[in-house]
């Protein structure tokens, strides 16, 4: 479709897509890596849909793991409870259905919770999303048919490297084409001063509840992917600290750049894994319990990029392989 | 009626305090009309309460006859206003080029879904915004710094941008506010050969509020005097600035400064 | 079973308030010099209450004695913790960061978070299991009509009234005070009227730090078991009391606190099971009728 | 762009480097929440495994190799439970794996160990479902309703308790399940439940639904939280007045217990695994062993997770092999007197082991009775 007239970001990722896919069937990367592969791809997702509300619109919200949640319980309901489907190549079709509908069920809570973004700015509305992430999670908990503190359990495991690769580049896809198009620079407009955007014809009670709608959506959908990959979704993995993490990984990359976005969703999510693995292989040789400074570090590499790369790591640049050319435009 | 803009009874509080009292007027298509008073006489306040900013206590504005009062501002703007700010209100972070284009963007007829799709329908109007803009910039003297993000303007050329976004939202009445703040002699000068420049090539009503003497008198075709929220005095440039109360109330405290 | 509001969950959402309370006074000083939501204020919070928990057991080792000297000595050395690595975090988390986007001081306010809880549970002599904590005062109970009272509810109560009584008195009648005010309403012209406005932030951030040492030592022996993560649940809480009052004014944070606690008491005495759901809901109610919440100004936005 | 390569390499070696390690010890990853809110319960599970490794490497090892413990911290989080189950089994292909401690982390490993043939058995996982995952998935503590049926059982047959109430924590299936259990099973002995109150995870003021308890006057009380939470409620329930005995789960047992509790968790007793006035060997030497080594008493947690990896350890010797289908027969059919009783796995690869009432006295914990399945 689109992606015709952006063929060096397709043919980026496609190349990425191969090589991943190639190294890992001849065993140079094992199925770990590929596991952390498909976890920093949801975050791609995450990250880059919370940059639609946050970065682009400016629109400061703490509970984008709410949206996760509703994309999670719906599409794993469908799946799950609804059909009862195995994981098998012909019942993919009914997989995408149900992250669909989880993706616009998130969506239309999106839309509610844009709507006291009308009303409120910064940090009250930040206020405001976090306690909508805290009442999804109250009430998940005492939803029985979805297992309320269980957790929704059994989901059949649909997700794997190719569907969440595709979900999190179709995502990028249509931010960036969103973001780089009239529409965008409405988007824009609201964040870097909304009284004027309003002066300029925009209406942007319709542009800020749109991006909560999209952004809700995508986020859905990556919540769908974890609970098909997880093969399980728990109220307590969609809390405050969920969303804080997801913020963590936009702010670190760069607000309103999208190959930022995509870097620290990568980065940090490696970060973790490759501190796991150096401290292991210190503690063994050294024998002492140096996985226990696993988390220190992680918080003290957090603020220093804080400190000294303020902006993020790509500030609100993107690279060049992000933009599309004017003649696209 | 002929007017472009008519405002009619026009009062409003802040708290218990009066900020407009009993004001109406008519703008005639085609002047540059100017409001001149000392600072806290109300002038924001009117162009806050004509877009739809605030809404007025009482009274209404009428655009081509049109009710258009405590409409959303949006909306207004729509209908054919465009407005400046006496701060700046500038979309720092974007382009130029892209603050022009935000202002057209409310006149584009794609749908999100094409703009994610590029759809041929889009990327004609895509382009027709971009050429349109350039034009724009081109007038005002900006175009060699399209590429540029907008914070990084020299004071001047920030002032010219905000008119320029303006005119993009093809606006049939220009509210310029205080225009020539923080300007020098040199700037005021330029400023005010654009001014009457614009209006005669966007074909626009300039609403002009100023309290630089010489900018009111100097390109103004229609005064009006306010102070304390009450107009004391108006007509042509030259008759005002004849006017006691006028002298008194405002030209000898800020008359010597410009 | 009577009426959700009886007399005794009236004692218990004020209780619960006034440790609320003394949390967010802090979150809400801090925010109205700096306008960045301190997210590891709840640290310091937990830090009081560590700080309080080593010098019992150090003095009581050295010196012997309880009862209400130590008490008091447990609170300066709480307090004095809580300031401590509040201006610490100040000097090297925020204050390089003071004229960059406020958004990225508050992910190092949230890296400082992590940094302060990951190393107290590392640290091979506080570590993450839970921890007793000792008993400073002696519990009394009253009985009062149909409610029982604790001597802790009157501690807690009086305590987070004087340092609120006594924070009033500071920003409305010393030199410092003026200063902060001036700096909370507009930084630039503080500076120009010769204000250090460094100073006046770093005195913010350590008298906002011994509030929530204070407050830590008050939740140690109320409800007496600390561990390393204790702050965040009631650091959030007190965020949203603060927001709740309007954020940067002192008395909406008293304010918002014991909503805060009130609410949450009654929720849960009306339905446990959707207990703080139901407070989140009252909260965002309260915020979409009065966006700037209770008692904050609407912000002077000259357009 | 150059510095982005390096990254990569750099992250590329420290993974490589990870997955290198000497082929003459025999790997069992272990699993807990190390960091996190969880954290203090992942310490003790560590502990618990430690110690049996230990022992058994002091014995001679394991088939003739010593044994490594290849731990791993899972926050407390399902996401990354799945993350560190495939790094055990993928990367540092593990033999078995013992973990984790809470059913919902638990639940995201399991399919894992399932599809990749690793035998695992959680020590503390008590949901119903988690064995049911597949033929590799071993538990080592009770389900769900057992311990709130015999609570019940206890309270009204023993405690001549008619009316009860409950309080569980909203955010956790276990004190949940127990909750439910026990309401269930005092109803139908007869008895009446006046109240059942929830309250948020993390709370530490729970006076507003225990105040709604007391005045519903019950002669019992059941609290299915964890020895932190028990020992706040336990305070605040006596300082709104309330005298009558409490009963509750395995989550009490721990030396925290009375130490954050005081007298308040006094006329308190819970079901548990064991004794630890048991004279059964096994108990006493686990116990002072655990006390030289760690300078405290075991929990429950450290307990199971020591049993957890003592079971698993015995099924690899009986196997005579680390293939995961022959650990995974060998398991089956063990019959093994550890701490917490004698283990046997029924069909659904749940321990079959009597529990017993542990009352809390003068600060101590007491041996109250035997309860058998």
């Amino acid at each position: 479709m689109n992606s015709l007239k952006t063929p060096r970001l397709l043919f980026a990722a496609a190349g990425l897509y191969v090589v991943i896919l190639v190294m890992n069937l001849t065993g140079l990367l094992n199925d770990y890596f590929l596991h952390i592969i498909n976890q920093s791809l949801i975050y791609v997702t995450l990250t880059v849909s919370l940059n639609l509300i946050n970065g682009l619109t400016g629109q400061f919200s703490l509970g984008h793991m709410g949206f996760a949640a509703v994309g999670a319980y719906v599409s794993g309901t469908i799946t799950t409870l609804l059909f009862n489907v195995k994981p098998t190549l012909v019942n993919y079709p009914i997989f995408v259905l149900a992250l669909v509908i989880g993706g616009l069920a998130a969506a239309l809570v999106g839309v509610l919770i844009g709507f006291p973004s009308l009303r409120l700015k910064g940090d009250y509305l930040a206020i405001v999303t976090l306690g909508f992430g805290e009442i999804i999670r109250t009430i998940l908990n005492n939803i029985s048919v979805v297992g309320g503190p269980r957790g929704l359990l059994g989901i059949p495991k649909f997700s794997n490297f190719h569907v969440v690769f595709v979900v999190a580049f179709v995502t990028l896809v249509v931010v960036r084409n969103l973001a780089q198009s009239s529409h965008g620079r409405a988007f824009l407009a609201i964040r870097e001063n909304e009284l004027a955007a309003e002066l300029v014809g925009l209406n942007t009670t319709r542009y800020k509840v749109m991006a909560f709608a999209i952004g809700a959506f995508f986020a859905g959908v990556a919540g769908g992917l974890l609970g098909h990959l997880l093969q399980m979704a728990h109220p307590t993995q969609f809390g405050f600290l969920g969303s804080v993490l997801v913020l963590i990984m936009l702010y670190a990359g760069g607000v309103g750049s999208l190959t930022g976005s995509v870097i620290a969703a990568f980065a940090l999510t490696f970060l973790t894994e490759t501190l796991r693995m150096v401290l292991d292989s210190l503690s063994d040789m050294t024998n002492l319990p140096l996985g226990d400074w696993r988390m220190v570090l992680y918080a003290l590499l957090l603020i220093l990029i804080m400190l000294f790369r303020t902006e993020g790591l790509m500030g609100t640049r993107e690279a060049k392989i992000v933009v599309l050319k004017e003649d696209q435009l | 009626m002929s007017a472009l803009l008519s405002i009619r009874n026009m009062t409003h509080y802040f708290g218990g305090l009066k900020a407009v009292s009993e004001f109406s007027y008519d703008i005639p298509p085609g002047v540059i009309y100017g409001l001149i008073g000392p600072n806290g006489s109300g002038k924001t306040t009117t162009f806050n309460l004509i877009t739809g900013i605030y809404r007025p206590t009482q009274g209404q504005v009428f655009l081509e006859d049109r009710d258009i009062t405590a409409q959303k501002p949006y909306l207004i703007v729509r209908a054919g206003i465009g407005r400046t700010f006496q701060n700046l209100r500038i979309f720092g972070g974007m382009s130029v080029l892209d603050n022009i284009r935000a202002a057209k963007q409310y006149r584009a007829k794609s749908w999100m879904l094409s703009s994610v799709l590029r759809l041929p329908g889009f990327m004609n109007e895509e382009k027709r915004i971009r050429d349109e803009s350039m034009a724009l910039l081109d007038v005002l003297h900006l175009a060699d710094r399209a590429g540029d993000l907008a914070r990084n303007l020299p004071y001047g050329a920030l002032r010219r941008l905000e008119i320029a976004r303006a005119l993009a939202t093809e606006p049939k009445l220009l509210l310029l506010d205080e225009p020539a703040a923080g300007m020098n002699p040199k700037e005021v000068q330029d400023l005010m050969k654009l001014v009457q420049r614009v209006r005669d090539e966007f074909k626009v009503t300039v609403f002009l509020i100023e309290h630089h003497m010489k900018v009111i008198m100097g390109i103004c075709e229609y005064v009006k005097v306010l102070d304390f929220g009450t107009t004391i005095a108006e007509g042509k440039p030259d008759d005002v600035g004849r006017d006691a109360k006028v002298l008194e109330a405002y030209l000898g405290k800020k008359g010597a400064a410009c | 079973m009577g009426s959700i509001f009886n007399a005794q969950q009236i004692v218990n959402g004020l209780q619960l308030g006034s440790i609320y309370a003394l949390i967010a006074l802090g979150y809400t000083m801090v925010y109205g010099i700096v306008r960045l939501i301190n997210f590891a204020h709840g640290d310091f919070f937990m830090v009081g209450a560590y700080a309080a928990y080593g010098a019992f057991f150090l003095f009581n080792a050295f010196l012997g004695g309880s009862g209400l000297p130590m008490a008091a000595v447990t609170l300066i050395v709480a307090m004095a913790a809580g300031s401590v690595v509040a201006a610490l975090t100040n000097r090297f988390a925020y204050k390089p960061l003071r004229n960059k986007p406020k958004l990225s001081s508050l992910i190092t306010a949230i890296g400082v978070s992590m940094l302060i809880e990951y190393l107290f549970s590392a640290l091979p002599f506080i570590g993450a299991s839970f921890r007793a904590f000792p008993v400073l005062i002696e519990q009394k109970l009253y009985k009062i009509g149909t409610a029982t009272i604790s001597n802790y509810v009157v501690i807690d109560l009086l305590v987070a009234a004087t340092l609120m009584i006594g924070l009033t008195f500071l920003v409305r009648k010393t030199a410092l005070g003026r200063a902060m005010r001036a700096v909370s309403q507009d930084k630039d012209a503080a500076k120009l009227m010769g204000i250090d406005v460094e100073r006046v932030i770093g005195w913010t951030f350590l008298i906002g730090g011994a509030f929530a040492g204070a407050a830590g030592l008050l939740a140690g022996m109320t409800y007496p078991r600390i561990f390393p993560y204790m702050g965040i649940l009631p650091g959030l809480k007190a965020f949203i009391a603060a927001v709740l009052g309007g954020i940067g004014n002192i008395p909406g944070a008293m304010l918002g606190a014991y909503i805060m606690g009130l609410a949450e008491t009654f929720a849960s005495a009306f339905n446990s099971l959707l207990g703080e759901g139901i407070a989140f809901a009252i909260l965002i109610l309260v915020l979409l009728v009065r966006p700037r919440g209770l008692l904050g100004e609407k912000s002077a936005d000259k357009i | 762009m150059k510095r982005a390569f390096l990254i990569l390499a750099a992250t590329l070696v420290a993974f490589g480097l990870a997955g290198c390690g000497g082929q003459d010890v025999i790997k069992i990853g272990g699993v807990a929440p190390y960091t996190g809110e969880a954290a203090t319960f992942g310490v003790s599970s560590k502990q618990g495994m430690e110690l049996a490794i230990e022992e058994w490497n002091a014995a001679g090892g394991l088939l003739g190799k010593q044994i490594k413990l290849v731990f791993a911290d899972d926050k407390g989080d399902p996401a990354e439970g799945a993350t560190v189950y495939t790094k055990l089994i993928k990367q540092d292909e593990v033999v078995a794996i013992v973990g984790t401690v809470m059913s919902k982390v638990t639940l995201a490993g399991a399919p894992i160990a399932q599809n990749a043939g690793v035998p695992m058995i959680s020590p503390t996982s008590t949901n119903t479902k988690v064995t049911e995952v597949g033929d590799y998935i071993f538990r080592a503590c009770f389900i769900d309703p057992f311990q709130g049926t015999v609570g019940a059982k206890f309270a009204f047959e023993d405690l001549g308790a008619r009316t009860a109430a409950a309080i569980f924590d909203v955010g956790n299936d276990y004190t949940k399940g127990l909750s439910e259990a026990f309401a269930a099973k005092f109803t139908e002995l007869g008895g009446s439940m006046v109240a059942f109150e929830a309250h948020p995870t993390g709370a530490t003021d729970f006076k507003a639904q225990l105040t709604k308890i007391v005045q519903a006057n019950p002669d019992v009380l059941y609290v299915s939280d964890y020895y932190n939470d028990v020992a706040l409620i336990a305070k605040q329930v006596r300082e709104l007045g309330f005298t009558g005995p409490m009963v509750g789960g395995d989550g009490w047992d721990s030396p925290e217990l009375t130490a954050i509790g005081g007298d308040a968790v006094e006329n308190g007793f819970f079901t548990n695994h064991y004794s630890k006035d048991d004279t059964r060997p096994e108990v006493r030497e686990f116990v002072a062993k655990f006390n030289a080594k760690f300078g405290a008493e075991p929990d429950a947690l450290a307990t199971l997770a020591y049993d957890g990896m003592y079971l698993m350890l015995s099924a690899i010797k009986n196997a005579g092999s680390t293939d995961g289908v022959a650990i995974k027969n060998s398991m089956k059919a063990l019959r093994l007197p550890v701490v917490s009783g004698t283990v046997q796995f029924d069909e659904n690869r749940n321990p079959v082991k009597s529990a017993v009432i542990i009352e809390i006295k003068g600060g101590k914990q007491v041996y109250r009775t035997t309860v058998n399945p």
